[in-house]
């Protein structure tokens, strides 16, 4: 409770430094901010791309999709091995290699269990 | 290696993974492409320990190695029914790892170099936000979805009046937080760990009110957010491949989701927040099961002897009873018996989109047996015998027959229309949608009470034998 | 003739310039080839959506397709506007004068004619 | 406006082109894809108007407005049947532009702002080099097709010894000229203008010698090279939405191509640098012909009374007839009679994909009659008369007869397994492969000679009358 009230009045009182913040960042980012679109832009072409390649998958391989899409999805374990294998002082160093570790994990298993269920398929002609 | 080549080498590796993903569109390609895609990771992993800010690399390979080894146990020893809580386990750890990574952030070297030159850095943060949010949601949700599936004894579905209530200021709280953390640079620590808090805990409560029948749906939608989490963390590291690999992940989520709820014909709202109503014209079981009738293997493999066309609609019990190499057995049988057997495969049938694909497939049986629910039902009116094998939401009448019924309007596979319909599982319990199933009690019904696997391998024998 | 002899001599006497302005190029733009490989990212998702949109199409909707997206490559239109309104000088002024009329011809003509096949589908049911 | 508010304008405009094409997959949403892509355009423009560094608009209003009346006129006079012309024409434009585009860049404020601080830039300028030789040789290469599809006297089929090589010696040329305009950046202007005439001079002779059966094709191409010449206009501009609109272009212009080479069954680089050899087994016409049986527009009407079964099979003689309109009557007559009547659309008749469809569907024919090459061949032995209404190479029997014809192995419509064939043409002379055609002396055939509109209006009247 103690912190909800807390964090209330902080927002309150931080509106004014927001416009200002902003404004700074607008300034800084000339230039910058054209490096974000062209991120938002990698980001809005993956998506489409996903979604035209994952609506033609068969729902025979629907599980397998879920899975090795999963798989994937622990590509976060590059930043992982960045946050854990640079001059980053010790907290981050420990959060990093904890990241590594579940990130691993995710990723190794995940296509491992895919390829296993996928083998099975193939047996068949 | 120079950071532009790192980031060619990320170019290089997410066109791979999309050549992967396009691979996975049949299934005499998706070994590859799957193999395709485990080998874009390793590129891109070694690219990025390769990376010159990367000062030592004996920690990086023992975690690596921890992970892999836990990974590959998991992945091997893993039963192929209980593949949805693998995945929902795998996801929860993608989505911790963005959390970490997020927060690693944070207290690393170009964050404080950026906060004390004093520039705005607004657009960072609030990635870190995002990613922080998103990951802790995806963290927490998946670690329950995982509990239900796996029907740990200490998660439980809990519902409690205001529920919606505070998941709503929850939600609230952690935007709340996130914008401070975004605004307060200085503290942004302190915010962030809050927010993850705060995430966390709103993602056990979204979670733990939804009914088990949902939890694919929800695995799905939380994988589509383990992949933004991913991409949110790429805004964070400027990293292009995590924000590519993460807009694949999170589309391919989607879609699965909406291809489940469209197959339930619900809507994902009402998956996420609805209560199932517990049904409309509720009768009791009694008044339901009133003429059920139970019949024996032998019985059962007589009327098999003289069918012509038989069809087998397998479901979540089939998982459960790992039938499906006994299946294959009296699928072999009948064939040479010169009977046609085909299956009728439900899109949601089992715990996951193509989870009886999977099965099926793993015990061999051809790909051309396995027919679609449209087409089964255009052909029903010529199945003599209609084998229902541990499957009960998909084959219940009343989604047609009851506009009260819970599960109204989804559609189903009609084996009530076949001339006999022979219903195999233990008992009359209801399926996970939780309601009573006319199709037991209907007069061309039989029920096959046991085990699926031991019955259909008692069927088999006494087929055999006859 | 003159002009081949020419620029043969100079490509072989320009070769060890080559390396050096490379290296250059590649340390004046550290963060840069970054920015390079984001644009080259761009390109490579939009190909891969584009092949996966366009083997989509339907064989009826060949033709519309080839004079809809011809209608499209002519956006070197933005270039042209911004090299015509730009502060360049009466050469560039001139080039992009031109450029203008031809891309705007191919842009709005492309559109139009597109339309035209289109609405004749449309009729029918 | 401030550039990056411009760049997310590009954003937005970039979401609308993908979305626009992905319009186009469907004929129902095709209209409103095209909008969504025009639309997209005009945002484009007008943010791209505001940008900060346009200092007057004067010039840019007058210059807009002539190219979009110029363009309107075209587009609205053209005839359907000459659609391939006005592509190839607008697609040199478009080319054009690129080339300028460049060359002002070269000259203008940025260049020699970079150029006077020494750094190097050299991504900019190859990309630059990029987008004029691509350009260059798509707006000769795009004005040769025009001339030759126009059929312009000045424009000849040029063949010489030695081409090959002088093409090669361009293709070498252009690339050492561009070379050294990336390693001297104080005399790019000379470089650059050297190169696009040398760029020039190599698309005409790379399409010269290309035969007007194959420049459907040549288009396809040169659209994909006007798209990638945009995304490299892309590169030198780094402008994110011409560099995602010249890949959309690209890859569509290279999926036409191979789906065309498909359907011919030749390679890209067959029909780009191999001579169509003139035919194996080269009969004279006399012999191929020697028993070629005419009919008259009332034989052709009695043996249409008392067909259960029709299938008219259109090709490029339709378009240049403008017998679209003639065919529809003929059709809803045959209907009234209680006759099937059938569209057989070869992917290939006519000279652009899907040439035949458009123009079938400005007469209003209804979608549901237009079938495919194999559904057609499949039903073959059903049809009582199949028309053959000036089509040629795709009717062609020795596509499959005979293995040394310059056609061997294209798939055909096979009409000349139909109880009885009605071609027709105006004379015995070749389609546009130039070779002979077996089934006009077929037993079952009979040529109905005549201007295609002429003869199917004397036919309709003949039905109408008898
Ligand atoms: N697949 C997906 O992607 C997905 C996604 C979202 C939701 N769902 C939901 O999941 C459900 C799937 O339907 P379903 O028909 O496949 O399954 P179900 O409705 O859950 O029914 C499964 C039946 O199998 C029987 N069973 C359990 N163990 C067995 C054993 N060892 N031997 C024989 N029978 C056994 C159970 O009855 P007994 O206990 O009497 O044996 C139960 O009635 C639907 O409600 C669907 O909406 C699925
Ligand atoms: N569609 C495409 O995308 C595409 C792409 C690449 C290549 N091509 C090539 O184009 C050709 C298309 O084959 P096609 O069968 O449609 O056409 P075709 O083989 O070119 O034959 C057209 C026929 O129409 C006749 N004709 C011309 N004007 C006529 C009129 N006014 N009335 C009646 N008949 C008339 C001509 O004979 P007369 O002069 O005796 O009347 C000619 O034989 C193929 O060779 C194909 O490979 C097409």
């Amino acid at each position: 409770m103690f912190v909800l009230t807390f964090a209330v009045q902080t927002i309150v009182e931080e509106l004014p430094v927001v416009v200002e913040t902003l404004e700074k960042t607008a300034e800084a980012t000339d230039g910058g901010a054209n490096h974000l679109i062209l991120l938002l832009t990698v980001f809005a072409l993956a998506v489409f791309l996903g979604v035209e390649i994952i609506t033609k998958i068969p729902p025979t391989l629907h599980t397998p999709l879920m899975s090795g899409s999963n798989a994937i999805s622990g590509i976060a374990l590059l930043g992982a091995i960045l946050a854990a294998g640079g001059d980053n002082g010790t907290w981050a160093h420990m959060l990093g290699y904890a990241a590594v570790v579940f990130a691993t994990m995710n990723v190794v298993g995940g296509f491992v269990v895919t390829n296993r269920m996928l083998a099975m398929f193939r047996t068949r002609k | 290696m120079r950071p532009d080549l790192v980031d060619l080498a990320y170019l290089l590796a997410a066109i791979l993974f999309v050549i992967g993903l396009k691979g996975l569109t049949r299934p005499r390609t998706a070994v590859r492409g799957n193999m395709l895609g485990a080998l874009a990771m390793l590129f891109a992993v070694v690219a990025t320990m390769l990376h010159q800010d990367i000062i030592s690399w004996t920690g990086l390979l023992i975690a690596m190695g921890v992970g892999s080894v836990l990974g590959v146990v998991l992945a091997l020893k893993i039963e192929m029914t209980a593949m949805p809580q693998l995945v929902a386990l795998f996801n929860g750890l993608g989505g911790g790892a963005s959390v970490l990574v997020a927060g690693a952030w944070l207290s690393g070297k170009e964050f404080s170099e950026k906060l004390a030159s004093g520039n705005g850095f607004m657009d960072a943060l609030t990635a870190t936000a995002a990613s922080g949010l998103i990951g802790a949601i995806t963290l927490s949700g998946s670690l329950v979805a995982f509990g239900k599936l796996q029907e740990l004894k200490f998660v439980k579905d809990i519902s409690f009046p205001g529920q919606r209530i505070l998941n709503l200021l929850l939600a609230l709280g952690s935007i709340g937080v996130g914008y401070l953390m975004v605004v307060q640079p200085e503290n942004a620590q302190l915010w962030f760990w809050l927010l993850a808090i705060t995430a966390t805990t709103l993602g056990v409560f979204l979670v733990i009110s939804i009914g088990g029948a949902d939890m694919p749906v929800v695995i799905a939608l939380l994988n589509s957010y383990s992949g933004l989490a991913a991409s949110a963390t790429g805004f964070v590291l400027n990293n292009n491949l995590l924000i590519i690999a993460g807009a694949l992940v999170g589309a391919s989520g989607l879609i699965l989701t909406r291809i489940m709820c469209v197959a339930m014909n619900r809507s994902l709202w009402a998956v996420l927040f609805g209560k199932m109503q517990s049904g409309g014209t509720m009768l009791s079981d009694d008044e339901v099961y009133a003429n059920v009738k139970s019949t024996s293997p032998e019985e059962v493999a007589m009327m098999l002897e003289v069918a012509q066309n038989v069809l087998i609609v397998p479901g979540y019990g089939m998982a459960v009873a790992q039938a499906q190499h006994t299946v294959r057995d009296l699928t072999n049988l009948l064939l040479k018996k010169d009977i046609a057997v085909n299956f009728g495969i439900h899109p949601v049938a089992g715990r996951m989109p193509g989870h009886m694909n999977v099965l099926l497939a793993e015990a061999d049986i051809d790909y051309d047996r396995l027919k679609e629910m449209d087409e089964v039902n255009a052909m029903m009116d010529q199945v003599d015998v209609a084998i229902v094998l541990g499957a009960n939401d998909v084959v219940n009448p009343s989604a047609r027959t009851d506009p009260n019924s819970p599960i109204a309007g989804m559609p189903i596979i009609d084996v009530d229309k076949a001339r006999t319909v022979i219903v195999v599982k233990r008992s009359l319990s209801p399926g996970f949608a939780g309601i009573a199933n006319p199709l037991f009690a209907a007069d061309n019904t039989m029920m096959l009470f046991g085990d699926g696997k031991q019955a259909i391998s008692e069927v088999t024998k006494a087929l055999n034998e006859g």
